[in-house]
């Protein structure tokens, strides 16, 4: 199978056109096709798995051919290919099932099938890549799908505008990575990682190109992991439909930012800088989001800041130094991740709200939700043995064996957040009394076809961990590693620090929330500014609208003002000097000394006309600027080429 | 002598003066559909003709002719440009009422004549020459709704400014002959190797630059543009956008890289200027148009900004870039004004409102316009995206990063102002109810048009293998 | 100064005075004949450079073609402000406002400054031969050997500017014969 | 033998002349006209640099005669224009044509 592991990206896009082509004839019976072929693709995938077990595999061949561009289709299957085909097929089949019970009834219902079909085949696409070629367009086309997906209620404006957002913002990274691997082209003439990884470690290229590509390439692992300056998008991403938050937030789109620097290890290694600058951006992004995450009180905006600061956390993890550790925490991720996000989609359909402050005590009414809800968030808290603390202690450790301390504490500060605002989140939502009794009273719990997915997921959240503990002898990082693989010896102290922050911030949630030794709203009031400063997310939203769309804006009112009035209203400042001149040496004019009143009127209409043309659509503007064009344009070559 | 490789231009010029007497002869009821026809028989005749020409590549009748590669690709690219505005523009000159829709066709196809010629010049002569039978038809054909105030201005804003820049190009030609005592290419690149850069020759390479590019509408010297572009008739809107543009990219390939090979550095360098405030420009500008075909026309200023790019790298990988970017521009533009036109003989107005609702109204066209304006925008599996793609990589490979990526983010702003159109197709509730009728015609245009932005998305290797070939020096 | 130079100055001044007049004419209707005027003056220069053939053919097209059109359109136009001429401020009175003075001077002649600084240190490689004395005979083989296509397509040229002209000035009824 | 730069000179100022003209004047008649001084001023500099550059080749002068076709039908398609115009706005004042803006 492993020969012949591009079937498992083809199999989605033929799900995809069949859906394209029969929606209406099929109705909601498109769910069966998307889950069919994902069911096959996981099989595949599994089947790939086990073989890639034994060894890897690279297949290659030119596609086209432009004199000495040579542009390859190929794909590979080594570990972390292989992790990851396993990842997205188990997340997007369960996201597909569970959506067959949450879209019913959806106006779009075909739609959103062909676009999640899509979704995982550009990722699985992406993942098999053997070549930046084949990563940008599916890395592009994915962007497309996120844009269609998270705008999936267009009739909302927030749904609208968040793709929008997610399209543009992500896009800016984009660039980067675009103009990155292009740059890698320039140099090693080559689009295939293991080329340009060998050349770059045959020394042949020169140090300061490969950190200026490996940046570039990191911007856009930036854009689409949500890491700051670019996480806006993701939070507003949460506009879309619940089970496709849980595909783009924990096996997919954000994810193919962390794979990005991972399948580019080799050029990030070659150079100090890069990965000190993954790892910075990394830690900072997952202590950042994970302040904003303790204040939000919409259950999918706390998710999404968690997001966006696990995806921080798996950077910090690359940067540091551990290539399996940033894999291994994407992995337990991507799990827990989505069994969160889809067991939020549960409680959003029982309540039909996503305010915490409006749930409370759900857990009599929605058992199976809550105990797999649970098991999630001590996964993600980093309680032992989920599988979230042992993915976290390995970037934790490698953070501890790197030589920029403040990574590790900033890894465990953040560690410590995390658990606080999942048991703050846990306890609003599953314990206490209900506070809007009308939507606890219709409160039920979900069908099965939603609540299997959970538990599921709510297994694999438990249990997968153990590959990468030391039980198993460390089995992941065995298999998933770079070059040899160096892994850090265990410390005792990193793990007691480990779990003595995730049990002081569930201890924290604990006395504020649950049994309210500390009220909530006192050190609301005692903080204020600090809380509004998280309410509003550091404002960084308001600063790039400040900046970045009224600066577009202002820029396009310069231009359009250069347009329409700088040539006339230059023209016409030379023409009221003028006019002032001949005003006052009216002595040759004759016109004007014909008497005062001849002047004043001949003054008069002269500034009507001049205001009057104030307005472009003057042919004589345009040619004035063609021979000043070539005026100027003569004078310039003069200077540069003489 | 032999004149087999021209027959393709010599079977275009009989259909043109068949047809001519057909306008003149023939007073029966439907001159426009009859004319039509007839003037898509002339252009499938001559695309057949050329297929059928056994491959020539070499200097014909003097130097005045160089057929080769490139050559041969806009000699294809324009009569299919032709065939594409025929069909949109029938029912136009029908609902707005033409006096002499006959004439039309005729004028279009001498247009078509004078760009292949542009292409395939291998002297000033011809050059000026081609470029005058197109520019001449264009002023016609811009000022061809003689009731319309809006086409007559833009005819006359077209003819003063096209006139003067021609003599700006002509004066530069003019020294160019002074300076080598040469018109033919080939042997004013012989010459210049020898002479250098003295500064009278750079003085005439800038006439030359503005004077070509104020026919492709480059900034500062595109402000005739928007003002023709909206003011001319839809289909002739549709043809400015692409063929004479394309012709003009031709002729600058012609006398740039055949005949001022020599001051490459220089010239690169004034296109790299004029791509970078180019493009800025007239993506900003766009910005701000609620006139549909007035933002297309900005549009196609930041497209030809682009294009410079291609121009600005300097080298063989920039010409295929260029010409893989025009082929896929110029039939993603065309696919876009036929919506233009479709939805404009209906609604009259060209305005962005009038987009309100097309979804529901005409949901073919809405998803045509949507995949459009993404291969405009460069998304992959679209044509655009490898023209895009190799434009990029010229540039950094002549080591314009900086350049590339002023083009990149040219791109992400172009996202606003087509995501306008498409909120207002798919978000907004329509002005007018009911569906949109359709000429069939017209939705032929949108299909063939969609198919080839698709396909060349897919499969553009054969077709850059070819422009590679046909480019490739020595 | 021979008689050739003191020639060569009066034909300069003729064509360039003449210029100068159609710019600054009141009526357009001058205008059209001072430019006329310019371009005998044209003509008579391409003499003195043994242009012969040109000149004849200056003379024909400019002269006879071209200024008569123009001078038939002024006139036979149904538009009164174009038939009297009128429209425009006189020619002084404007050369002090910015839009049409100060500024289209300035560039006119910084561009004739810089072409004629550019000249005055460019390195000509004339040949200095004796002309063809048979330049008709020269210039009607050339036309019809090497220069074929050219001719061809000018000849296209001016069928679509006829078309066009009539297209757009012929009046409705025209068409209803 | 008259210099050829004087012949340049006079051309350069017809050319320039040309542009002023082009430049300053509202009457599009006018306009057509500057334009045709300056093909006339190229026209000059054609003829000057055949007689001086390439005495026994008549090329400048054949490029000239295609300048002066060429003229010829600019100036036929430019006159129609301008009548179409006039009929709408009552005069040949080409500053008042000027709908399409912004």
């Amino acid at each position: 199978m492993i020969e012949q592991a591009w079937i498992i990206a083809i199999i989605p896009i033929v799900a995809w056109l069949i859906i394209f082509l029969f929606a209406k004839a099929l109705k909601e019976k498109v769910a069966y096709v998307g889950i069919l072929a994902m069911g096959i693709s996981l099989l595949l995938s599994v089947l790939t798995f086990s073989e890639a077990l034994g060894g890897t595999v690279e297949k290659s061949f030119p596609w086209a051919v432009v004199g000495d561009i040579k542009i390859p289709v190929g794909f590979q299957v080594d570990p972390l290919t292989a992790v990851m085909l396993l990842v997205i097929t188990i997340v997007s089949l369960m996201v597909q099932i569970y959506s067959v019970g949450y879209m019913h009834g959806d106006v779009r219902y075909a739609k959103y099938y062909a676009i999640v079909s899509l979704f995982s085949a550009a990722m699985l696409g992406l993942v098999l890549a053997n070549n930046f070629f084949w990563l940008v367009l599916s890395w592009e086309i994915m962007g497309l799908s996120s844009y269609l997906l998270i705008s999936h209620w267009y009739e909302k404006p927030e749904a609208a505008a968040a793709g929008m957002k997610a399209f543009i913002t992500t896009r800016i990274g984009d660039i980067g990575l675009l103009l990155g691997t292009i740059m890698l082209f320039v140099y090693t003439h080559s689009f295939e990682f293991n080329v340009i990884a060998e050349k770059i470690h045959a020394g042949e290229i020169n140090q300061g190109i490969v950190t200026v590509a490996a940046l570039l390439v990191f911007a856009g692992g930036v854009g689409k992991s949500a890491q700051f300056p670019l996480h806006v998008w993701l939070p507003d991403a949460m506009a879309g439909p619940t089970p496709g938050s849980a595909l783009i937030h924990a096996a997919t789109m954000v994810a193919a930012g962390v794979y990005l620097v991972a399948r580019a290890y080799g050029i990030f290694v070659a150079t100090p800088y890069a990965l000190f600058w993954v790892a910075l951006i990394g830690g900072f992004t997952a202590l950042f989001a994970a302040t904003i995450a303790t204040v939000m009180t919409d259950i999918k905006k706390v998710l999404a800041y968690s997001t966006v600061s696990q995806l921080g956390y798996m950077m910090l993890g690359l940067g540091a130094g551990s290539y399996t550790a940033g894999i291994f925490h994407l992995m337990t991720h991507a799990f827990f991740k989505s069994l969160l996000f889809l067991g939020s989609g549960s409680v959003i359909h029982a309540v039909h709200s996503q305010e915490m402050h409006e749930m409370g005590g759900l857990r009599k009414k929605l058992p199976i939700t809550y105990w797999t809800f649970l098991i999630g968030t001590a996964a993600l808290a980093g309680i032992p043995p989920f599988s979230g603390f042992w993915s976290k202690d390995e970037i934790l450790l490698a953070a501890y064996r790197s030589p920029y301390p403040v990574l590790f504490w900033m890894g465990v500060a953040t560690a410590g957040l995390t658990a606080y605002y999942m048991t703050r989140a846990v306890i609003l939502t599953f314990f206490g009394q209900p506070r809007d009794h009308h939507k606890y009273e219709h409160a039920h719990e979900s069908p099965p076809v939603m609540t299997v997915p959970l538990v599921i997921l709510a297994t694999l959240a438990a249990v997968s961990g153990l590959p990468g503990s030391p039980f198993l002898h460390n089995a992941f990082g065995e298999f998933v590693k770079f070059g040899h693989g160096h892994e850090a010896e265990p410390s005792s102290f990193v793990m007691i620090i480990a779990i003595s922050a995730a049990l002081l911030g569930v201890l924290a949630g604990v006395a504020i929330y649950g049994y309210k030794v500390i009220s909530r709203e006192k050190a609301i009031r005692s903080w204020r500014p600090l809380y509004l400063v998280l309410k509003n997310k550091y404002y960084v939203d308001e600063f790039y609208m400040a900046i970045f769309v009224r600066g577009t804006v202002l820029l396009a009112e310069i231009v359009g003002f250069f347009d329409r009035y700088i040539i006339d209203g230059l023209v016409n400042l030379v023409g009221w000097l003028g006019m002032q001149l001949s005003f006052l040496s009216g002595l040759f004019d004759k016109y004007v000394i014909d008497g005062m009143v001849n002047g004043v009127a001949a003054i008069t209409m002269a500034l009507g006309n001049s205001a009057r043309r104030l307005q472009t659509g003057f042919v004589q503007s345009y040619a004035i600027t063609l021979f000043a064009g070539v005026v100027i344009g003569l004078i310039l070559i003069q200077l540069i080429g003489g | 002598m032999s004149y087999l490789p021209i027959l393709p231009e010599i079977v275009l010029t009989a259909a043109i003066l068949f047809l001519t007497l057909v306008v003149v002869f023939y007073q029966g009821e439907n001159r426009n559909g009859v004319m039509m026809t007839g003037t898509i028989f002339g252009l499938s005749v001559t695309l057949l003709t050329l297929a059928f020409v056994p491959p020539f590549a070499g200097y014909l009748f003097s130097g005045m002719l160089t057929l080769d590669g490139m050559a041969f690709f806009f000699r294809w690219l324009f009569p299919a440009v032709g065939l594409f505005v025929a069909f949109m523009a029938r029912e136009f000159l029908e609902v707005k009422k033409a006096e002499n829709p006959g004439e039309f066709y005729v004028i279009l196809l001498l247009a078509i004549l004078g760009m292949m010629l542009m292409a395939s010049s291998g002297d000033l002569i011809t050059i000026y020459l081609g470029l005058e039978l197109t520019s001449i038809s264009s002023y016609i054909l811009a000022g061809y709704l003689r009731e319309d105030p809006k086409s007559g201005e833009a005819a006359i804003k077209y003819f003063l400014m096209g006139a003067l820049a021609s003599g700006v190009l002509l004066f530069g030609m003019s020294l160019f002959y002074g300076l080598t005592g040469a018109t033919n290419l080939v042997s004013i690149s012989g010459i210049l190797h020898q002479v250098g850069a003295p500064p009278l020759v750079l003085a005439a390479m800038v006439f030359l630059i503005i004077g070509l590019g104020f026919k492709v509408a480059a900034v500062p010297f595109h402000m005739w543009a928007p003002d023709a572009y909206e003011g001319a008739p839809t289909p002739v809107t549709a043809f400015f956008s692409v063929g004479p543009k394309a012709a003009a990219f031709a002729a600058i390939i012609r006398v740039f890289t055949d005949g001022l090979s020599s001051l490459v550095w220089e010239w690169s360098l004034a296109f790299a200027v004029l791509a970078l405030i180019t493009m800025t420009l007239g993506n900003l500008t766009a910005l701000w148009q609620k006139n549909v075909k007035r933002m297309l026309a900005y549009s196609s200023i930041a497209h030809a900004g682009y294009i410079m790019v291609g121009l600005a790298a300097g080298t063989w990988q920039g010409t295929v870039a260029m010409l893989l970017y025009l082929l896929a521009y110029v039939f993603t533009n065309l696919g876009i004004f036929a919506v233009v036109t479709a939805l404009g003989n209906r609604e009259g107005k060209d305005e962005l409102t009038d987009f309100t609702g097309l979804s529901q109204r005409s949901p073919y066209l809405a998803a045509a316009l949507v995949v459009f304006f993404l291969s405009l925008i460069g998304i992959p599996f679209t044509a655009g995206f490898f023209g895009k793609f190799l434009l990029f990589g010229a540039a950094v490979q002549s080591g314009l990063v900086w350049l590339a990526l002023v083009m990149a983010v040219n791109s992400a702003i172009s996202v606003g102002y087509y995501y306008t159109v498409v909120r207002n197709m798919y978000l907004v509730a329509p002005k007018n109810k009911g569906a949109l009728p359709v000429a069939g015609e017209l939705k032929l245009v949108v299909t063939v048009a969609l198919l080839v932005t698709l396909i060349l998305g897919l499969f553009f290797e054969p077709v850059l293998g070819r422009l590679v070939a046909f480019t490739l020096p020595g | 100064m021979n008689l050739q130079l003191l020639a060569f100055m009066i034909l300069s001044l003729v064509t360039l005075g003449a210029a100068f007049k159609v710019i600054t004419a009141r009526f357009i209707t001058h205008a059209a004949l001072y430019l006329a005027l310019s371009f005998v003056g044209v003509a008579g220069l391409f003499l003195l450079l043994n242009a012969d053939f040109l000149a004849a053919v200056q003379l024909l097209v400019y002269v006879g073609a071209i200024t008569t059109m123009l001078i038939f359109a002024v006139m036979l136009s149904q538009v009164e402000e174009i038939r009297q001429g009128a429209a425009e401020e006189g020619f002084w009175r404007r050369i002090l406002s910015a839009r049409f003075g100060v500024i289209p001077l300035a560039v006119a002649a910084a561009l004739a400054g810089v072409i004629l600084y550019l000249y005055r240190f460019a390195n000509w490689k004339a040949v200095p031969v004796a002309p063809d004395p048979n330049t008709t005979r020269s210039i009607g083989q050339a036309m019809f050997t090497t220069y074929l296509i050219p001719f061809e397509v000018a000849s296209l040229v001016l069928l679509v500017a006829m078309i066009g002209a009539i297209v757009l000035t012929m009046k409705k009824e025209d068409r209803s014969r | 033998m008259i210099p050829l730069f004087y012949v340049l000179v006079v051309s350069t100022l017809l050319f320039a002349l040309g542009v002023y003209g082009a430049l300053l004047s509202t009457n599009a008649i006018r306009i057509l006209m500057s334009i045709e001084m300056i093909l006339n001023a190229v026209n000059l500099n054609l003829v000057g640099f055949g007689r001086y550059i390439t005495p026994s080749d008549p090329r400048g002068q054949i490029f000239a005669i295609f300048v002066m076709t060429v003229a010829a039908a600019e100036a036929a398609v430019g006159l129609a224009i301008i009548l179409v115009i006039a009929r709408r706005y009552g005069a040949a004042a080409i500053d008042r044509v000027r709908m399409l803006k912004g």
